[in-house]
């Protein structure tokens, strides 16, 4: 199949004629059927909803992550600074043994640094980290962007149930 | 006052036997430029509107990929490597991590290849439609910019439901696809197939693709303005692009019948039937109606892909921590810009010993000088433009 | 083609031939490493070589030239794990148009100075890609008309690309992987927070 | 109407009156059609365009950008030569003025009816050529001297073609008056295009060139010269340009209707309504021509400079040329 340029046997102003053409009538559609043709919408009046897998933000859950620093040794942007400390739990069963347990004392991700990779989500080894298609976190001062924990963990609520899957 | 007649055909012999010596110009055109597609800076020698020496200067965004990844685990490297061409930036991971999987000989599944295929080829349309928008607007037309991104969208959109990024997929891993959400208790069996109504989706989005193909070719091809301004212009022979390493579309509008999909093994190509669209003079002209082609071609495949795709597992048995054996191989794929290719050397650690990144657009546009000799400025322009190269690919 | 990992020892590897009658023509030697076939060539012989393999074996397709740095002791990343002979490999792969071969050409350089006479005659694509080499691995390309830098700003010293050269960008900000959960108060065991290693660590 | 016109009668009042119309319409057209090209290019490209400025649907879109231009710092380069810099604008701006002065909105609804009206208003036309060629010299950059300079190449070629598509009609209507020749085609009962179809085609052609709007933008090739001449303005200086070429369009325009569509006459319209319906009729008509312009603008790529060239002095001249000698031998003949 090649692009054959003799094959295109064209009058002379036909061309300018054809394209002159589709813009008229994209016009006419977009004016009169705004509801099919229309592709922008208005953005702050009117939100696209994302794609549920999409990977807006990191959301964490305190409860569940063991300080175990795996996350913060796989990012490659160095972003995940964690600290944390020992601390007895009482036991499950009363006359249990006490158990020690890592809680977290800091968990901050710098948003200005990260490039949403996804591999601490993937990474963690306890369900602590969970993506959300939440996009509208963007701040005036770039040190704003680091998210503490309390954030993170405030971002828990957006995160979105998986989606079906193809047959 | 009587003129003497002598002194009059004097000066007028006198004008018109001088050349007139204007001074030339040195001409940046970029890093800062609205059509140079990134920071390159062409330095142009320049005598009224025609260059006469131009000479690239490259580098601004180089970001130093081979060395960084010797630092880096292998997964660590893909994040790394979807960003080189970002337009098409799934297409960039996969003959990476074909390379990998060739080293430590792992067999990818049947669906995996066939999802990495499917994605690939979107990406390769959602390059391809940037270039369609693109391309006009350096010759001035403003409007196929709108028609080719709005279908651009739905094909990123199709392309965030299944990998959640829609320029960095990081999609891939070595042996397959991403099987799972995460590695804990609950999140490793939320499996990361394809979400439900994918191919409902695609069909529709493939559809409004080849719409939106036919309106860009009733409103860019036979414009008699564009067809003068890109008809004839900047033709590349097919022996000197050869010896540039120039490839892809740009080679195959120069009458070269040569496409890697149907060459290398590194994705299934050889169960579809595609056909290589090949331009006849090597223009500016070609090479748009080139890449205008392969998007059919594209959306073609992807639509037996859909109807073809296997049921099974997303990824092969591969150990958690991934050490791949000592040996070295290259890999190359048909990326939408061209030839991309993965020279990897590993030691028998977790990251490459050494990665030797060869990208289309560095040899795509280490023509430049060649070709933009003696051209007008808005050629320079229009040349530029047609070779559809991304900095990030040029730099790494 | 499907890729054979290893070739053992009984089935021949598919391009054997080729790579036979390759490595033949151009007076090398040839090993066929997980599909990609390898030519080792005498350095004296490489623009000879290389000019037979474009015009002999219609090998006109430049795809890339790059250099690899072998050495044992590796300032960045994780060094090999048995001995290897230190030599800067120069690495040429070209490839046909027409059944879609490649073949990768590769000569050793010794480490303090390498050098070599250019390929730009041969293939004009070469510009470039010596220019890249030269200012990564610093080998020096006789008759290069404009042998300067590519990518780097023009005052940087140094050869990146070689494993002596550090990534500075890792010295200067703290690993943040280093596991600092403190003791329980109050506890006996003082036991410093154990620190992987400074590079990736083993998880 | 009497108090009115009795007023009027005085020089120096009707004077002042003219110019605050003048002043009031330069703004306000050039708004409304700036407005229309946003808003129409944006339907074009299956787009919204401006929403938010003004409610509704974004009419306040050319107020707000007028106010933006207003206070912006107005930065002027070091190396620009500064009186000539801060002229240029102002001359472009005041060839726009000078071609409304011709144009007959009604039967005596005409600032000043002069004898040899077309003759003024292209001379007028060509004043912004110097403007563009000092803003392009002036900003001391190689960017906007070369705009600079491809805009006065291209001016000056399309002044012929322009100057010669207009001869047809004048020889038709046998005056240069603009108002006798919308009553010579009033009197001849048909508008010229009939007859003129070639003049009128060049005419377009070499206004769109005057006006250096797609296909012939070459001096303002955004993807080229970055923004040509206009690169160093900013502020209220970028203003006049902006406002100069919208109202440039409308007034090329508005002579183009007189010439060949009749100016503010419709065939069915009886006299005694004319001096009320004829405003009205000449902008319907000048906005169908201002809407041919933009729909050009967002459909063609530009040229590259020898082809623009070539198409004036190898195709339009000859055809203009042609064009006369049908016209008088037609005219001769009849």
């Amino acid at each position: 199949m090649t692009t054959k340029t003799t094959e295109r046997r064209v009058l002379p102003g036909m061309g300018m004629v054809k394209g002159l053409w589709v813009t008229i009538y994209t016009m006419f559609r977009t004016i009169f059927r705004p509801g099919k043709y229309l592709a922008t919408i208005n953005y702050p009046v009117v939100k696209e909803t994302p794609v549920a897998r999409a990977r807006g933000v990191i959301a964490l859950d305190q409860e569940a992550c063991t300080v175990c620093m795996l996350c913060a040794r796989q990012c490659p942007d160095w972003c995940i600074y964690i600290e944390g400390h020992k601390e007895e739990k009482e036991p499950d069963k009363p006359g249990g043994r006490i158990k020690v347990r890592n809680t977290l004392d800091r968990f901050d991700i710098d948003y200005a640094l990260c490039m949403y990779c996804g591999i601490c989500v993937e990474v963690c080894p306890f369900d602590a980290l969970f993506w959300s298609p939440e996009y509208e976190y963007s701040e005036t001062q770039m040190g704003d962007m680091l998210h503490d924990m309390d954030r993170l963990q405030g971002w828990l609520a957006t995160v979105p149930p998986d989606p079906e899957l193809e047959k | 006052m009587v003129l003497d007649q002598d002194l009059v055909r004097h000066l007028s012999e006198a004008s018109v036997s001088v050349e007139l010596e204007t001074p030339e110009m040195t001409l940046n055109i970029g890093p800062q430029h609205p059509s140079t597609h990134g920071v390159l800076r062409l330095v142009a020698r320049v005598d009224g509107e025609r260059a006469f020496d131009v000479q690239p200067v490259i580098g601004y965004m180089h970001r130093g990929y081979e060395k960084i990844s010797e630092v880096r685990t292998y997964p660590q490297v893909t994040t790394l490597v979807n960003r080189i061409d970002w337009v098409s930036g799934y297409a960039n991971e996969v003959p990476f991590i074909v390379a990998a999987e060739k080293l430590l000989g792992v067999e990818v599944p049947e669906r995996a290849q066939f999802i990495r295929l499917i994605l690939t080829e979107m990406a390769r349309i959602s390059s391809h439609l940037i270039f369609m928008a693109s391309y006009p607007l350096e010759l001035g037309a403003a409007t196929p910019l709108f028609f080719a991104l709005r279908e651009r969208e739905r094909v990123l959109d199709l392309l965030e439901g299944v990998t959640g990024g829609r320029f960095h997929p990081n999609f891939n891993r070595i042996g397959g696809v991403k099987p799972a959400y995460g590695s804990g208790s609950a999140t490793r069996k939320v499996i990361q197939d394809l979400p439900a109504g994918f191919f409902a989706e695609t069909r529709v989005a493939m559809d409004k693709v080849l719409y939106a193909v036919d309106e860009l070719d009733a409103l860019v091809a036979d414009n008699e303005i564009i067809v003068a301004r890109t008809k004839g212009v900047g033709i590349l022979p097919p022996d000197v692009a050869a010896s540039f390493g120039v490839s892809g579309p740009n080679l195959r509008a120069s009458g070269v019948k040569f496409d890697l999909r149907k060459v290398e093994d590194y994705l299934p190509y050889h169960l579809f039937d595609f056909e290589i669209p090949v331009g006849e003079n090597g223009d500016c002209w070609d090479r748009w109606h080139v890449r205008l082609l392969e998007i059919r071609q594209s959306v073609r495949i992807v639509q037996q892909a859909i109807d073809g795709i296997p049921s099974g597992p997303l990824q092969a048995k591969v150990p958690k921590i991934i050490k791949v054996p000592l040996g070295e191989t290259y890999v190359r794929a048909e990326n939408p810009k061209g030839e991309m290719g993965y020279y990897l050397v590993s030691n028998g650690n977790q990251g490459p010993y050494r990665l030797k990144i060869r990208t289309a657009s560095f040899s795509n546009i280490s023509i430049l000088p060649w070709i933009l000799e003696g051209v007008l400025i808005p050629d320079i322009i229009a040349i530029m433009g047609s070779l559809d190269f991304v900095l990030g690919d040029v730099d790494r | 083609m499907t890729s054979s990992p290893s070739e053992t020892e009984t089935t021949v590897h598919p391009l054997q031939e080729y790579a036979d009658r390759v490595a033949e023509a151009v007076g090398g030697t040839a090993e066929i490493t997980f599909d990609t076939i390898k030519v080792k060539v005498p350095s004296e012989q490489w623009v000879s070589s290389l000019t037979t393999a474009r015009d002999d074996l219609g090998l006109i397709f430049f795809s890339f030239l790059s250099a690899i740095d072998w050495s044992s002791e590796v300032a960045v990343g994780d060094p090999f794990p048995e001995e290897v002979e230190d030599r800067l490999e120069l690495l040429v792969t070209l490839g046909d148009l027409s059944e879609g071969r490649r073949v990768t050409f590769s000569t050793d350089l010794d480490q303090e100075s390498p050098a070599i006479p250019s390929l730009i005659e041969v293939f004009a694509g070469a510009n470039w890609h010596e220019r890249e080499a030269h200012e990564m691995f610093g080998i020096d390309f006789e008759g290069h008309p404009n042998l300067i830098h590519l990518y780097l700003p023009d005052a940087f010293q140094g050869n990146p690309l070689r494993k002596s050269y550090p990534l500075l960008s890792r010295e200067v900000k703290p690993w943040p992987g280093t596991v600092d959960v403190e003791a329980m108060p109050g506890s006996d065991d003082e036991e410093e927070p154990e620190g992987p290693s400074e590079e990736n660590p083993e998880a | 109407m009497s108090f009115l016109t009795e007023l009027f009668s005085n020089f120096w009042v009707s004077l002042v009156g003219k110019l605050l119309i003048v002043a009031l319409m330069i703004p306000l057209v050039g708004m409304v059609i700036g407005f229309a090209e946003i808003k129409l290019s944006a339907k074009m490209q299956a787009r919204m365009g401006p929403y938010f400025a003004g409610g509704r649907w974004g009419w306040a879109q050319l107020i707000a950008d007028g106010v933006k231009f207003f206070q912006k710092e107005d930065l002027i380069p070091d190396q620009a030569d500064r009186p000539v810099f801060k002229l240029a604008p102002v001359l472009v701006l005041v060839s726009t003025v000078g071609l409304l002065v011709v144009i007959p909105f009604g039967p005596d609804l005409i600032f000043r009816d002069l004898s040899v009206g077309i003759f003024y208003a292209l001379a007028i036309s060509s004043l912004s050529t110097v403007g563009v060629l000092m803003a392009g010299w002036s900003s001391g950059n190689k960017y906007s001297l070369m705009g600079g300079l491809r805009a006065a190449g291209q001016l000056i070629a399309y002044e012929l073609p322009l100057v010669l598509a207009v001869i047809g009609s004048v020889m038709l209507a046998g005056t240069m008056s603009m108002s006798g020749i919308v009553e010579a085609q009033i009197a001849a009962g048909y508008p010229y295009v009939i007859l003129q179809f070639l003049g009128f085609g060049i005419f377009m052609i070499a206004a769109l060139a005057e006006l250096s709007r797609i296909p012939f933008d070459m001096p303002i090739a955004e993807s080229e010269l970055v923004m040509g001449y206009l690169t160093e303005y900013s502020g209220f200086r970028f203003l006049f340009f902006f406002l100069a070429e919208f109202a440039n369009m409308f007034s090329l325009s508005a002579i183009a209707v007189t010439l060949f569509l009749g100016g503010y006459w419709l065939p069915g319209i009886p006299e005694s309504v004319l001096p009320y319906a004829g405003p009205v009729i000449l902008l319907a008509k000048t906005f169908l021509l201002v809407f041919a312009m933009i729909w050009f603008r967002w459909t063609f790529p530009r040229f590259r400079e020898d082809q623009l060239q070539s198409l004036a002095w190898r195709w339009l001249i000859p055809i203009a040329l042609a064009n006369i000698l049908i016209t008088g031998a037609f005219k001769v003949y009849l």
